[in-house]
């Protein structure tokens, strides 16, 4: 029991030590300057992609279900967030203050959106889950595409035409033009922020698990009625956990939002690509395993830009390494080659498999 | 389960390790794209004198689905340092560039941007779509790094007093091409299709609407689609067809461009077709059967097949070495490392400076010098970063570029 | 008259979804895989078509062929060296290994054949069928098409119900482990499968670019993705259930652009097909299986 | 009064008829057996009792309160718990963890307690590690408690999903087939358990089997069931004897 305690408590304290340590390193690595500028404009798009698979790998990992559409949550938390931060620059001026508000509008507007979307979601199974969490992305994604919002001195004007048709006074301001999305948003992004929004996530998230929370949504993963029939609320946890992830993607898209100056809801950011990308994370990192996933989002977020080398092959060499990492760390035959090694280092542990 | 996990875990780790020793030696990764980037242009650094040599940088989408826009301005630019190196380069520098890819994304972009500047880059020309340019000069902005984009349309990629671009921008093409439809009375009555996932094809539609209103245009139809679904535009054409315009305005790339123009054909839709520059290049699409862009119209201040020799030698020259013609988007890269040339050679810019520096000076120069390029002839610059040439409208008769 | 002329666009649109919806399902329903690489292998059989009739000269059946086959090779070289290997690994698994199979061939076409759009010469030699003065036409390539997904549709069912591998794919289907036992050669099953899911994604191929005809490499993603939601729509693992749902997709997009937004049509496309999950959770084709407790 | 009276209950699964005018009394504290031949619908009885499915015609009064077509979730809640044919543990948690997840209801404290770590998670949290290690020795699983559930050998999955039932401190337990799979010595150890859980607990059980020499060896009264309907009721070894049941089951 004890030993169980400890060895909980231990895997997430490494899980927070590795984030520190990195932290702690970048940060000594910042200050004697010898971070090169690719590295440090990584640092906050790094720190986005971690909280996106970590708060994925509720859904997957922790819930069971199979999500495509988890960046429409990002896309949500980023669309409200950056505006906010544009409609409030004027009134506040601290930005710490008002990147802090936006982190809440963008963490809360998406949760609302999480269980907005998932309550007829979740009352499908599998691949028709899937395909309906990807629909709702897709939906997410057009809509802000003919989304226009501007303001004038008569308050707010929205249009889903034109900007022409937001009939604005002379000295209005469009907030949000179509396609063209939020330009100009602040950047109050930093690497401070990033690192510390994401042990917010991983706290949640591992808190979350080992909590009655956890135990009774891991018990609807592994066996619903068995669930149903010691009296656990499947919709509710479902729910709730679904609107967790949710919002933490949403808190993922605020970062992001506010470390670029311009905003769109393009296939390539908010599209079913990346939600898949950020299932890659998940999938590649172990289901269910928050380090395993930090440390794949990082991975396979600097890989493309370590290849830059390669010039016309670097995508090309990233998509054989991504099939090569999956079958070296999923196929059992690879499994049972490095099992062996394993064991072969291991031998004076002790030999009881424990959780 | 477990197993699984601690595999996974174990070989994360290890590959963690691999790029924990990457990381913290950042400078052996960008030393790596230092070199093969020289090896790229051995060619043309081989005479380097002692003048040094001038680092360009390029960004644009090499892959992904905007990559035919990025490599075509790759390839273009790469054409004309090799031509100004050949010819003793700028004031006795060489040129040398570095051309990153960004997927047509902001973020990648960005990235692209750092990779460039710890390549110690000087200038940077790009980047090709308005999105990622937009938020790059954000940074050249910070950097205070000088930026010239070739075919960055939107108004927001040259805010600052760093940026220039040498395409037009979305408005005016959209104003252009409703005053030039106006004026020469091609059609009251207007349909548009335009894509309205795309910062450019949305940007170009607003001001031409509006435009239109004042050349007492009447837009009878404004049909959309997006990168999602742009195979079938048989309905957008029917809903034109049926609207009764006698004008379809095309403010998209010739790639849906081809399709559409195939699509109306079978559904006997014949109007005048008006396009921006994006449509340049549909005759120049493999096997594409130029009848079908029999008569159509656009505005684009580059025509691979125009007569002067200047386009006939770039024409050549590209064909040679990439395979291919050229399109505008190639035309604008070239022209922008000849608008880099003659801005430095103005400023007289020394390859020991900084970029900063650099960048002062050619701002300064950039609305003092004139350029004749492929894109237009005495082209001239204002400070707020446009480009004040003419825009030539072109009729395709013939199959090939006939000026109006 | 302009509903008729929408309803018939979105027919020929919905019969393109529909042929490639056919391979994904086949596959689905087969192996259990969602393979996201159908729609690249469509396009690699579009550029093998492209290369053979347009660059070579040969004539198109001869080309149609060599697609085919180069397709089929394709399909079992990628089973055998990403797929196989996690025969035994979890779904999910597999899926992000299909994705990366989609990333590497669209970069090989990259590389191959460069990213400017090719203009794909129609291999359809039908000639379009004009209705009601030339306010309706019917061309070629939708006749074809439509023909081609029924013909294919009713073989694929007569194959796999009455040759001795299409119920050996059956047995598969419903039980890996006991097929096993039967006496079935479940991995030399599962590679038939990808073979004419592959050779089924030539034909889709051809046929796609001859009705649209710009071919880059990125061109069968997104026809893919369209094309998984039909199949999905219809009931995924259903072969009428493919054709149907594609048919329907293709009209619903259609029609959503024609009488309520151009620009939401896709976000329409995407709300249908939730409203009809939420009706008929499996598609509605599909089977509804319900949970033995 | 009896705990469970259940009257006349039915059900159809389209057109065939899987249990027809099934009643049952049980009173507190008796061991009631179910047996039946395979197909008889014992399952599909404890299905319509716990919620599963929802009778077509029929009640079931637990304890005095109706529950009829009520959701397995709330029939839980109102004190019937539940063991499985087919064992259904939740595979991928520890055995601790799968006694804590049946304490569900019996222990509170908010989502945002447990997130946030505050006193009353330490507490809460440690009362029900309590309870837990509690119930996990009276199954002789105190050793395992935290391996995964799906590592344990057979006999004590079976053990495990008893305990886990009774977490939920139900008034009624249902037990669907305990034995099955068990070897005789297992089969003798899991008897002596049930009659311990009885008397420790003071429970009500109702559990199908097709064990013979447990039924006759543990339960005091026996309902058969054939073809969906009642053969048999009454005193173990009064029906053991009847002849309707022996040919059921031997066959003429």
């Amino acid at each position: 029991m004890k030993n169980k305690f400890n060895k909980q408590t231990k895997d997430n304290l490494i899980t927070y030590g590795m984030v520190i340590a990195a932290f702690i390193i970048m940060q000594i690595l910042l200050s004697m300057g010898k971070v090169s500028s690719l590295m440090e404009g990584l640092l906050v798009p790094l720190c986005t992609y971690v909280i996106l698979a970590v708060s994925l790998n509720l859904t997957v990992g922790i819930l069971g279900e199979l999500s495509l559409g988890h960046a429409g949550f990002m896309c949500v938390g980023a669309f409200s967030s950056a505006l906010f931060s544009k409609c409030t620059e004027a009134t506040i001026t601290n930005s710490g203050i008002r990147f802090f508000f936006a982190i809440l509008v963008g963490a809360a507007v998406a949760a609302v959106f999480g269980i907005l979307i998932g309550i007829p979601v979740l009352r499908l199974k599998g691949d028709y889950l899937a395909i309906v969490t990807l629909a709702f992305g897709e939906i997410i994604k057009n809509f802000i595409n003919v989304v226009y919002l501007g303001r004038d001195s008569k308050g707010f004007h929205f249009s889903m035409k034109d900007t022409m048709s937001l009939n604005m006074e002379a000295d209005g301001e469009v907030l949000i033009k179509g396609a063209q999305g939020i330009t100009g948003t602040p950047n109050d992004s930093n690497f401070i922020v990033g690192i510390v929004l994401v042990l917010v996530t991983i706290f949640i998230i591992t808190n979350l698990v080992n909590s009655r929370t956890g135990r009774a949504v891991m018990a609807i993963r592994d066996n619903r009625i068995a669930a149903e029939s010691l009296g656990i609320n499947i919709t509710k946890y479902k729910l709730l956990a679904f609107s967790i992830s949710a919002s933490l993607a949403g808190v993922a898209g605020v970062l992001y939002a506010h470390n670029l100056s311009t905003l769109t809801a393009l296939p390539k950011n908010f599209g079913y690509n990346m939600s898949i990308m950020i299932l890659v994370f998940v999938v590649l990192g172990g289901i269910g395993n928050i380090r395993g996933s930090i440390i794949a989002a990082v991975i396979l977020t600097l890989l493309p830009e370590l290849l830059r080398g390669l010039n016309d092959y670097r995508m090309l060499i990233y998509a054989i390494v991504l099939i090569a990492m999956m079958l070296f760390n999923w196929s059992p035959k690879a499994i049972e080659v490095k099992e062996k090694i394993s064991t072969k280092f291991r031998t004076s542990c002790k030999g009881k498999k424990e959780v | 389960m477990k197993k699984k996990l601690l595999s996974a875990v174990l070989v994360l780790t290890m590959s963690a390790t691999l790029f924990a020793g990457c990381g913290s030696t950042d400078t052996e990764t960008t030393e790596t794209t230092d070199a093969t980037e020289t090896t790229d242009a051995t060619e043309s650094t081989d005479g380097a004198s002692a003048e040094g040599t001038l680092k360009i940088g390029g960004i644009g989408p090499t892959t992904g689905d905007a990559a035919v826009y990025g490599q075509a301005v790759e390839n273009a630019a790469q054409l004309a340092v090799d031509e100004i190196n050949a010819a003793g380069g700028v004031n006795g520098m060489m040129l040398e560039l570095n051309f990153q890819d960004d997927e047509a994304d902001a973020e990648k972009a960005v990235n692209a941007y750092n990779t460039l500047k710890d390549w110690d880059m000087q200038v940077l020309m790009g980047t090709v779509t308005s999105t990622a340019c937009i938020a790059v000069a954000e940074k050249t902005a910070e950097d205070n790094v000088f930026q010239l984009t070739p075919s960055g349309s939107a108004i927001e990629c040259i805010t600052h007093d760093n940026a220039f671009r040498v395409c037009f921008s979305d408005p005016n093409q959209g104003k252009a091409s409703a005053q030039y439809i106006g004026e020469n009375s091609l059609a009251t009555k207007v349909a548009v299709i335009y894509d309205s996932s795309s910062v450019y094809s949305t940007g170009i539609y607003e001001t031409f609407v509006a435009e239109a209103a004042n050349q007492g245009i009447e837009v009878v139809a404004a049909e959309a689609f997006t990168a999602d679904s742009n195979k079938d535009f048989t309905v957008q054409l029917q809903k034109a067809k049926d609207s009764g315009a006698e004008l379809l305005f095309l403010p998209i790339y010739y790639n849906e461009a081809a399709l559409i123009l195939a699509q109306a054909k079978t559904i006997s839709f014949a109007p005048t077709f008006f396009g921006c520059d994006g449509l340049d290049g549909i005759l120049a699409v493999e096997n594409f059967d130029t009848s079908l862009a029999e008569g159509v119209m656009l505005l684009t201040p580059f025509a691979a097949d125009a007569q002067d020799e200047a386009t006939q030698n770039f024409v050549t020259a590209y064909n040679e070495k990439f395979g291919g013609t050229p399109n505008q988007f190639a035309a604008d890269a070239y022209d922008a490392i000849y608008i880099i040339k003659a801005a430095a050679e103005k400023a007289g810019i020394t390859a020991d400076m900084s970029a900063s520096d650099i960048c002062d000076a050619l701002k300064t120069a950039m609305t003092e010098i004139t350029v004749d390029g492929l894109t237009g002839s005495g082209m001239t610059w204002t400070a707020d970063g446009e480009p004040n040439k003419a825009p030539k409208a072109v009729k395709i008769v013939n199959g090939v570029y006939t000026a109006m | 008259m302009s509903f008729i002329s929408y309803l018939v666009n979105g027919i020929s649109l919905g019969s393109v979804y529909a042929i490639i919806a056919l391979g994904y399902t086949m596959v689905y329903g087969i192996a259990k895989m969602l393979n996201f690489a159908h729609g690249d292998v469509i396009m690699i059989g579009g550029y093998v078509a492209f290369l053979t009739v347009s660059g070579m000269g040969l004539p198109p059946v001869l080309g149609v062929l060599i697609s085919m086959v180069v397709c089929t090779v394709l399909g079992v070289t990628i089973e055998k060296i990403a797929y196989k290997p996690l025969r035994m690994a979890s779904p999910l698994a597999v899926l992000i290994t299909a994705i990366g199979v989609s990333y590497l061939l669209q970069n090989i076409a990259l590389l191959l054949f460069g990213a400017s759009p090719k203009a794909f010469t129609s291999m359809v030699s039908v000639p379009a069928i004009v209705l009601a003065d030339g306010q309706l036409t019917i061309s070629g390539e939708t006749i074809v098409t439509i023909v081609a997904c029924i013909v294919i549709m009713i073989g694929l069912n007569l194959f796999i119900k009455k040759s001795k591998a299409g119920r050996a794919m059956l047995a598969v289907s419903e039980d890996k482990g006991a097929a096993q036992l039967m006496g079935i050669n479940v991995n030399g099953t599962i590679a038939l499968t990808f073979a004419i899911g592959s050779a089924l994604a030539a034909i889709a191929g051809v046929l796609l670019c001859s009705a649209y005809p710009t071919l880059t490499p990125y061109t069968g993603s997104m026809p893919g993705i369209k094309a998984f939601v039909a199949a999905v729509f219809g009931g995924i693992g259903s072969i009428p259930g493919a054709f149907l749902g594609g048919i329907l997709l293709g009209v619903i997009e259609n029609l959503s652009k024609a009488y309520i937004s151009s620009q939401m049509a896709d976000a329409i496309v995407f709300g249908v097909l939730i409203v009809v999950l939420l009706v008929r959770p499996t598609g509605i084709l599909g089977k509804n299986i319900r949970e033995k407790v | 009064m009896a705990l469970l009276e259940v009257k006349n209950l039915g059900i159809s699964f389209g057109g065939l008829r899987a249990v027809n005018n099934f009643s049952v009394q049980i009173e507190k504290g008796q061991l009631y057996g179910l047996i039946g031949p395979n197909g008889a619908g014992k399952t599909t009885i404890f299905n319509l009792l716990t919620g599963v499915y929802k009778p077509d015609e029929g009640s079931v009064v637990l304890d005095g309160k109706n529950i009829t077509g009520k959701s397995n979730i709330d029939i839980n809640k109102e004190g019937i718990a539940r063991t499985f044919q087919n064992i259904r543990l939740f595979k991928d948690m520890s055995v601790l963890d799968n006694v804590k997840a049946g304490l569900h209801n019996q222990y509170h404290y908010s989502t945002i307690e447990g997130i946030l770590r505050l006193p009353r998670y330490h507490k809460v949290e440690k009362e029900m590690n309590e309870k837990a290690m509690e119930l996990l020795k009276v199954f002789s699983l105190e050793e395992e408690a935290n391996y995964l559930a799906s590592n344990l050998p057979y006999g004590k999955q079976r053990k495990l999903e008893i305990a886990r039932a009774l977490a939920t401190n139900p008034k009624l337990l249902l037990l669907d087939e305990p034995a099955a799979g068990m070897n005789p010595n297992e089969t003798k150890e899991l008897m002596d358990t049930i009659s311990f859980v009885r008397k420790h607990f003071d429970m009500t059980i109702l559990l199908i089997e097709h064990d013979m020499k447990l039924v006759s060896g543990i339960c005091e009264k026996l309902t058969v069931l054939n073809f969906g309907e009642v053969l048999a009721e009454g005193k173990t070894n009064e029906v053991l004897n009847n002849k309707a049941v022996i040919t059921a089951y031997l066959g003429e």
